[in-house]
């Protein structure tokens, strides 16, 4: 178990620096320059070199990048170029809009999917299935943002129950930020959901064929008892790693529906940052969003080895 | 059930929504939320948005019709030759970390605006200070290199004011002035917050605190005006949206103007566009009223020249090529341009250029001329378009004020040379008397019209939206700003 | 105490009814012991799956399966849930897939006692480490906490025997028990039947493809080809026969036949979907006459030996 | 026996390389194959008989040069396997081929059957007209009882068959080697029965040597002329096959013998299982052994007897 | 079988609706109500109407018009993407399947990288990089596409490779590269062509999400997404606006879903769908 702990490990480090060598050397071919953008239209060119020498952007690339990576290393994840603030206050201001909006769509996606794709498949074949299936097949076929906007449109225009966009920020209590999170929650949940359902009952479908689980009612177990008991924890250890690898797919989703429910959170940041060219912001932003898939799938790693003992003792 | 079940729901969504009471308050909507907040470091117009007049003073300052007022000067006189203005300070102000304000930090902040590694992204409205001098604390003599016919009002400028000689360094982050608001907190990425200077030098403020929130996105700043979530959004990004706030009895509706110049820049070094009668095709091709009705929902003034209606020594030239697609063909084909000639058009984020390109692509086509539209962020717009001046055409605004100058620059982004032009300009900017100034300003403007180095359409409108019981806001913007110390609620 | 008469099953294939099995009857007296024989497609497996009630869905059954005055084919599902690992216990053909690889041994052990006995977890325990170390499994070598992907084939085994005969069943259903493991495994997997059975005065019916392994453990016999008993009948009588040809060819294809060369059936088994109108084995059979292709021979004889067939061979 | 034999192994080591247990380990390995040494004569016959994990089907890989060894040779007519550049190779391929187990898995289900019989002379005998071709794989089908099948697919045939279409795969090159790995094993008896006919029948006419893998030792006893005995990587004992299975030297062979079910028989009790790992020196079945003595322990017993019939025991 | 009367309806609803769009598509090119571009400022938003089946936007162009342009973007984005993802990740993936090692481990750890980070900000990135327009939106998504056809062409060639007909044809003298392409690829081009149909499916909603953003297709050629984009700030005024363009999506998206499901179905009932 340490061996593997220690393996996974150094993989998830090399795939980290990997990361961010590659978000750096993209970022030095962006075009634009961080100190005239600062600055703007009227800006003079010896104005502009003053700033870039004060940013530290004349240093040579790879220095700049030993710089940069030690500064993550350390915590120090620079000083924003147009905010002038350190990134890392800005990058947790943000989180606390992302993160609980990412946790919610997991959860609401797996809440609802986990019960359905059981479900689904200990009634395969019957018009329950059908029913849950189609519905699922429609889910997984809408895109996030226009559900997004279907759900402004019915739950913000049509019953003004919930707020169409807009974060009012955690200061001013729990609810009126969880209400603002609840459709974009909606908007994220629901397709994954209906994705991760349609992989539970295939799962689920799968286990139920494998030879433990006719021994399993050669015991005396009933049906229902044999699913819960045996197929569906061995359908979970394929469903987790699943819902690990939904978790990019997740952030990549939060960028987009973030800006369709115009709500503070990382993935505007990313868009504005790119726009503004903030390169530190980018580049941190980036390589913590890349960490994070390359975490969370650790973690899932983790879990699935603590489902499956296979995988535990065979690593 | 279920149906009681979805009542419980709504009530407790409506819960949240919290009950009207008497305020004091405000808050005040903004598209762009600024970079920073230190006005004399960056030409973010969103920088003077939130600290022009609330945080920061000038010297002079530039009131509601665009007029230059008293500030942190109370009076001023300036030698016949124009080259010597006597400040006369008010005395006994303090700044937010309550340093005193005197002649030294005139000399100081004016001094830092001009100084070789100075970042002050307007550095050329100092250029004409030759020095500053301080004969008492607070009499602050300026001497110029020569007249300059808008000192005054340039000194009005947010990128002119005074800053603490202790905090200047860390204003982008904790703005210092001596205004009637003082910085409270800023959440970055959603608003600003200021609170009363209970020390103001001047008049105590209504308001006990403003808060400018920063939405983008047109349609959540609908929603966040209707919803009550903001008091007031005077540029409201969502003029489609208009015609539903006119009909709501709570909010009233503005429509000012601004100083933003909407044009098509065009590359005058370029073919065909260093071609005086392909400007004047590709004016003749658009129906301005139709495109501010397209692009703008029908807000916007039209404009014949570089200049707005509401600025002193307007000349109206929008007659000067008026909608004419036939004449644009016509002189299309004179200038050897053939149907089907493809131009690129440069398009930054703002809707007047996203939708306006749009509209404007469908009107050349008309005439022949396929413009290929290239969305662009602002970064790279200013890189490529403005630094680098590598462009056919773009759509753009210019909100700087009275700033004929531009085109009498030696290089800049239009590439457009005149040497009449030039020497028309010299002779205004040296010029002392009004009445001269002001001819000479139409000149500028005749002359511009006449050459057509950009295809001149409209005069951004200031489309706001604000609770109907709001008393005191600017209705134009003849400067980026958000005075606010005028503002109250009504009862 | 097992009495399968007339059962006949059919299995949707392709959406059509295809009989997997016809006719086939056996009884199985308390301590009594049965083996079924057949290659691939005889519908040996089909037996034991109707048997204990586990037949694929949208299996349909005709006949009748008595247990103890039960007739399983109509009792409801709870009822076989009530019977199943408790009065009768199976072990499968794949030890490698019969457990769950999640579980610990001794928790899958435990598992039927749980249910059934209603013990409690700790005395569940002990009993399942009490049980694998009757099958061979014990400590410090196999402790009950492990899982069944560190066990060798053999043990894996070992375990599904532990767990099926955890509650002490009155019959014990083998499929193939032994036919995925070594020779030597294997042999230590048949005395550990043969012992368990004789020990507790259990039932078996023991399913295998090999004659060898029934003509060793079993008392009678059934000879299966086609979905049909061909032959039945005790053990010594059946060997001592081999009245139907199916039996002889089989023995004399099979490599563990004491002497001479193997000697090849010719042909294939008929497709369950199309089989001949008469003698299923009659396409193969050296001794067919008109009558076999025609007419499917009943099972005839007395309960010590029947032949299902028109020419059957005299005694060896 | 001067003259150089068809297939000289001798010293096969082959090992494993497994997961390192951290970041920082050496590689474990583990030792699959221990040195073996093999000898098949022009038109001979070798059984490999082992039980799973004994290293049987390692062993057909490197004969077949599919896997390189770690140490050690493998001749064919004289001509280092290994040493070979890659049309070397390729032309030593032609003169041996191989059978495998999975009559389902060895075809390309892609492939109609004149295909999948024509790859080997596509890939080792370029130069071979599209007709001749023609002509040579339907030579080869009929050869093995499936005339004019060759535009048929796999899965429209039955086990047996489909193993008559690999084994006509491996003769079309007309090889003089053919290493069978487990070819019937999958088989039920009366096809199994069929397939070694058919291929004792091959081996006289074509005149073939056979290098036949099987954990079955009555199929091994019918076909092959010699046969060795694989423990853990090991030859525990060879010789020629009558001799083996009559008198069988090693205790090891002696309890393969014993377990083998026998129709009609008695089996046998089996050796209670022993769940040990072999001691680092001395002999690996020592501890299942029930005659070992102390200097089993010890000392690693070598292959030693009279000239043909050779044993790896101390007791021997 | 139960179940095999169920489910080719999927196959056939799936084929049906993706045969739609391929000819909507197709008729764009020669034909469509109204130019897609054409503006009618006379008529800006209306609703839908006999002249207008589906309304007109903000600038007076018949949404029905757009919508079937739309389509023939959209579909090209996507396949050209999905094209650029499987000419580069089957063969990356056949090789790392066939050469075990270093470069299997190699490839492979390149896709993990891949799929750190999330697909979308790649495109972005991509986008920003290279000035947005429907070529850049192509490569964008057809980079990501890559990775996950070398995962997919790999794990299902590794299977292969393990198959005993391999190991004959090895055996039968056959290299590497032979292999490969006689029995690996026509093996696994079952799965391959499920995987393609999906990831089609999923690059038409990339296409939509980057034109949602303004990082597509570029105006004034009509997208989907951005069509959705601008319905948005008329969303008071005109909500069907941002009803139609989704519904296009939807069922695109919907039809090449079922049709990966039917041909999955069809081709092999026990390929698990790799997400």
């Amino acid at each position: 178990m340490t061996g593997f702990l220690l393996r996974r490990l150094l993989i998830l480090l090399a795939t980290l620096i990997a990361a961010s060598l590659v978000v750096f050397a993209v970022l030095q071919v962006l075009p634009g320059d961080p100190a005239a953008i600062m600055l703007g239209t009227g800006a003079r060119p010896d104005t502009v070199a003053a700033l870039r020498h004060r940013l530290g952007l004349d240093a040579p690339l790879a220095l700049r990048y030993l710089r940069w990576i030690a500064g993550l290393a350390t915590g120090d994840f620079g000083i924003s170029y147009t905010y002038s603030v350190p990134v890392r206050t800005l990058i947790g201001e943000r989180v606390l809009v992302s993160l609980p909006l990412a946790v919610l769509a997991i959860v609401l996606s797996t809440a609802i999917a986990i019960p359905v794709g059981v479900l689904a498949a200990a009634r395969r074949g019957r018009a329950a299935d059908a029913a849950m299936m189609g519905v699922a097949q429609v889910g997984v076929a809408i895109p996030n943002f226009w559900l997004g906007l279907l759900l402004i449109l019915l739950f913000a225009i049509r019953l003004p129950w919930l707020p169409a966009s807009g974060f009012p920020g955690w200061d001013g209590g729990a609810w009126p930020a969880l209400r603002a999170l609840i459709l974009p929650a909606l908007a994220l949940g629901l397709p994954q959901g209906a994705i991760l359902a349609r992989v539970t009952r295939a799962a689920v479908i799968e286990t139920l064929g494998e030879d433990f689980v006719r021994t399993a009612r050669a015991w005396g177990l009933s049906r229902r008892a044999a699913l819960w008991r045996h197929a569906v924890p061995n359908a979970l250890v394929p469903v987790v790693t699943l819902i690990g690898l939904q978790f990019s797919f997740l952030l990549a989703g939060t960028v987009i529906v973030e800006n369709v429910f115009t709500l503070p959170g990382l993935g505007r940041l990313v868009f504005q940052a790119i726009a503004q060219r903030d390169l530190i912001v980018v580049q941190d932003l980036v390589v913590l969003l890349a960490g994070s898939v390359i975490a969370v799938n650790f973690v899932v790693d983790l879990v699935a080895a603590w489902l499956d003992p296979r995988q535990r003792l065979a690593a | 059930m279920k149906r009681m079940l979805l009542a419980l729901a709504a009530g407790a969504l409506l819960a949240g929504a919290g009950a009207a009471q008497a305020k004091d308050t405000l808050t005040l909507g903004m598209v762009l939320e600024p970079p920073h907040l230190d006005p004399t470091a960056g030409a973010a117009s969103a920088i003077r948005e939130v600290t022009y007049a609330n945080i920061y003073e000038g010297l002079t300052r530039i009131d509601r019709t665009g007029a230059v007022q008293p500030a942190l000067a109370e009076s001023w006189s300036v030698s016949p030759n124009g080259l010597t203005y006597s400040f006369k300070l008010v005395a006994g102000v303090k700044f937010h970390d309550g340093t005193p304000f005197d002649c030294s930090v005139v000399q100081f902040s004016y001094g830092r605006a001009m100084a070789p590694d100075s970042v002050n992204a307007q550095k050329q409205l100092f250029e004409p200070i030759a020095g500053i001098a301080c004969p008492d604390r607070f009499t602050a003599v300026v001497t110029l290199k020569r007249p300059s016919a808008l000192f005054l009002f340039d000194m009005g400028w947010g990128d002119a004011v005074m800053v603490s000689p202790k905090s200047a360094a860390t204003d982008k982050t904790n703005p210092v002035g001596t205004g009637p608001f003082r910085f409270r907190q800023w959440v970055h990425g959603d608003r600003v917050e200021l609170e009363r200077n209970p020390d103001y030098w001047g008049s105590q403020p209504k308001l006990k605190a403003v808060t400018f929130k920063f939405v983008s996105d047109p349609s959540a700043a609908t929603a966040a005006v209707l919803a009550g979530d903001i008091d007031a959004f005077p540029l409201f990004p969502a003029p489609e949206a208009i015609d539903q706030f006119r009909a709501d009895k709570r909010f009233a509706v503005h429509v000012g103007t601004t100083e933003g110049k909407t044009i098509v820049a065009l590359n005058n070094a370029r073919k065909p566009f260093d071609d005086i009668r392909v400007r004047r095709a590709l004016t003749y091709a658009i129906d301005r009223t139709q495109l501010i009705e397209a692009a703008q929902s029908g807000f916007g003034k039209p404009i014949g020249s570089h200049y707005v209606p509401t600025d002193p020594g307007y000349v109206d030239l929008t007659g000067t090529y008026p909608y004419d697609p036939a004449k644009a063909k016509a002189l299309l084909a004179e200038a050897g341009v053939k149907p089907g000639t493809e131009i690129t058009l440069m398009l930054p984020p703002p809707p007047y250029a996203r939708r306006g390109g749009e509209v404007i692509a469908a009107m050349w086509e008309q005439v022949g001329i396929r413009a290929k539209l290239v969305p662009i962020e602002w970064a790279q717009w200013l890189d490529q378009v403005f630094k680098r001046t590598d462009y056919d055409a773009t759509i753009i605004s210019h909100t700087e004020a009275r700033d004929l100058d531009i085109y009498a620059r030696d290089k800049y982004y239009f590439n457009y040379h005149s040497d009449a032009y030039r020497a028309l300009y010299q002779t205004y900017v040296q010029a002392v008397d009004p009445k001269a100034q002001t001819d000479l300003i139409g000149a500028l403007q005749k002359k511009l019209a006449e050459d057509e180095p950009n295809v001149f359409l409209f005069a951004l409108a200031a489309v706001g939206v604000a609770d109907a019981r709001l008393r005191g806001l600017w209705e134009n913007q003849p400067i980026p700003a958000n005075d606010v110390t005028g503002v109250s609620w009504a009862e | 105490m097992l009495t399968v008469s007339d059962l006949s099953v059919t299995l949707p294939m392709a959406g059509v009814p295809v009989p997997v099995l016809s006719g086939v009857s056996l009884t199985l007296p308390r301590g009594g012991s049965v083996g079924l024989v057949g290659e691939s497609g005889s519908g040996k497996s089909m037996t034991a799956l109707a048997v204990m009630g586990l037949l694929p869905p949208g299996a349909r059954t005709g006949g009748q399966i008595g247990f103890d005055g039960h007739d399983l084919l109509a009792a409801p599902e709870a009822a076989l849930c009530a019977l199943r690992g408790r009065r009768i216990g199976m072990v499968f053909q794949e030890p490698m897939t019969a457990l769950d690889p999640l579980m610990r041994i001794g928790a899958q052990v435990a598992e039927p006692l749980r249910r059934h006995l209603g013990l409690s977890r700790a005395a569940a325990a002990a009993r399942a480490a009490a049980l694998l170390a009757r099958v061979g499994l014990a400590p410090p070598r196999v402790t009950p906490d492990l899982y069944p992907h560190q066990l060798s084939g053999g043990q894996r085994q070992r375990v599904v025997i532990a767990a099926a005969l955890a509650c002490g069943p009155d019959l014990l259903i083998a499929d193939e028990p032994t036919t995925a493991l070594d020779v030597t495994v294997q042999a230590q997997v048949l005395d550990l039947l043969a012992a368990l059975t004789a020990e507790a005065g259990m039932a078996l019916l023991l399913i295998t493809h090999d004659l060898a392994v029934v003509s060793e453990t079993v008392e009678q016999v059934l000879v299966m080809y086609a979905g049909r008993v061909v032959e039945s009948g005790s053990t010594a009588a059946v060997f001592a026969r081999m009245a139907h040809p199916y039996t002889r060819a089989l023995f004399a294809a099979s490599p563990h036949a004491a002497v001479g060369d193997p000697a090849p059936i010719p042909g294939v088994m008929p497709d369950p979907r199309a089989r001949p109108p008469g003698c299923a084995f009659a396409p193969r059979c050296a001794r067919a006459g008109g009558e076999c292709t025609r007419t499917v021979p009943p099972l005839l004889g007395t309960d010590a030996h029947r032949v299902a067939c028109f020419h059957p061979h005299a005694a060896r | 026996m001067t003259e150089t034999p068809l297939l000289e192994v001798t010293g096969l080591v082959r090992d494993y390389i497994l997961i390192r247990p951290h970041p920082f380990a050496a590689a474990p390995r583990r030792r699959v194959l221990h040195g073996i040494d093999l000898l098949v004569p022009e038109g001979g016959s070798l059984g490999i008989v082992g039980e799973s994990g004994s290293g049987k089907s390692t062993l057909a890989r490197t004969v077949l040069a599919l896997e390189p060894p770690q140490g050690g040779q493998v001749r064919l007519a004289g001509q280092d396997l290994f040493a070979l550049g890659r049309a070397g190779l390729r032309a030593a391929r032609r003169r041996m081929q191989a059978v495998f187990q999975d009559p389902y898995g060895s075809l390309d289900p892609r492939h109609p059957v004149g295909r999948i019989v024509a790859e080997p002379i596509v890939a080792l005998e370029p130069g071979t007209g599209a007709a001749e071709r023609r002509a040579r794989v339907a030579a080869m089908l009929e050869d093995v009882g499936l005339a004019g099948m060759a535009g048929k697919y796999p899965h429209e045939f039955s086990g047996g068959q489909r193993q008559r279409i690999a084994i006509a795969r491996a003769l079309v090159t007309r090889p003089a080697l053919v290493v069978a790995d487990e070819p019937v094993s999958a088989l039920d008896v009366s096809v199994q029965a069929q397939v070694l006919a058919l291929m004792r029948e091959l081996r006289a006419r074509h005149g073939l040597a056979w290098l036949f893998i099987s954990h079955d030792l009555g199929v091994v006893r019918w076909i092959t002329a010699r046969v060795a005995v694989l423990y853990r990587g090991r030859v525990v004992e060879e010789g020629p096959t009558a001799s083996v299975f009559d008198a069988p030297r090693h205790p090891y062979t002696q309890a393969l013998l014993a377990a083998m079910p026998r129709i009609g028989g008695q089996r046998r009790r089996a050796a209670p299982p022993v769940d040990a790992d072999p001691p680092a020196a001395g002999c690996a079945y020592a501890p299942r052994c029930p005659r070992a003595i102390a200097r089993c322990t010890a000392e690693r017993p070598v292959l030693d007897g009279d000239g043909s019939h050779r044993a790896a025991c101390h007791l021997a | 079988m139960k179940g095999s009367a169920w489910r080719s309806p999927s196959l056939l609803a799936g084929a049906a609706i993706t045969a739609v769009m391929v000819a909507v598509a197709l008729l764009s090119l020669v034909w469509t109500p109204y130019r897609p571009t054409a503006m009618d400022f006379v008529h800006r938003l209306a609703p839908p109407s006999a002249v207008h089946p589906l309304g007109t936007d903000s600038f007076g162009r018949d949404v029905l018009s757009m919508i079937m342009a739309g389509a023939q973007s959209s579909l090209t984005v996507a396949l050209i993407a999905v094209a650029v993802g499987a000419g580069l990740g089957i063969p990356l993936g056949a090789l790392a399947a066939a050469r075990a090692g270093l470069l299997d481990d190699l490839v492979m750890r390149g896709c993990d990288l891949a799929f750190a980070f999330p697909a979308l900000l790649t495109a972005v990135m991509i986008t920003a990089l290279a000035g947005p327009g429907a070529g850049n939106a192509m490569l964008a998504i057809g980079i990501f596409n890559i990775p996950v056809f070398a995962r997919v062409t790999r794990g299902a060639a590794r299977g292969v490779w393990a198959r005993e007909y391999v190991l004959a044809a090895r055996a039968a003298g056959r290299g590497d590269a032979a292999i490969s392409v006689v029995h690996v690829l026509p093996n696994i081009a079952a799965v391959l062509m499920v995987q393609a149909t999906i990831q089609f499916a999923l690059a038409i909603v990339a296409d939509a999400g980057l034109s949602y953003v303004g990082l597509g297709v570029q105006p004034p050629q009509p997208s989907w997404g951005r069509m959705l984009n601008e319905a948005q700030t008329f969303i008071w005024r005109a909500p069907l606006l941002a009803i139609f363009p989704g519904l296009a999506i939807m069922l695109a998206v919907l039809g090449l879903n079922l049709l990966g499901d039917g041909l999955q179905d069809l081709l092999d009932p026990r390929l698990r769908r790799a997400r």
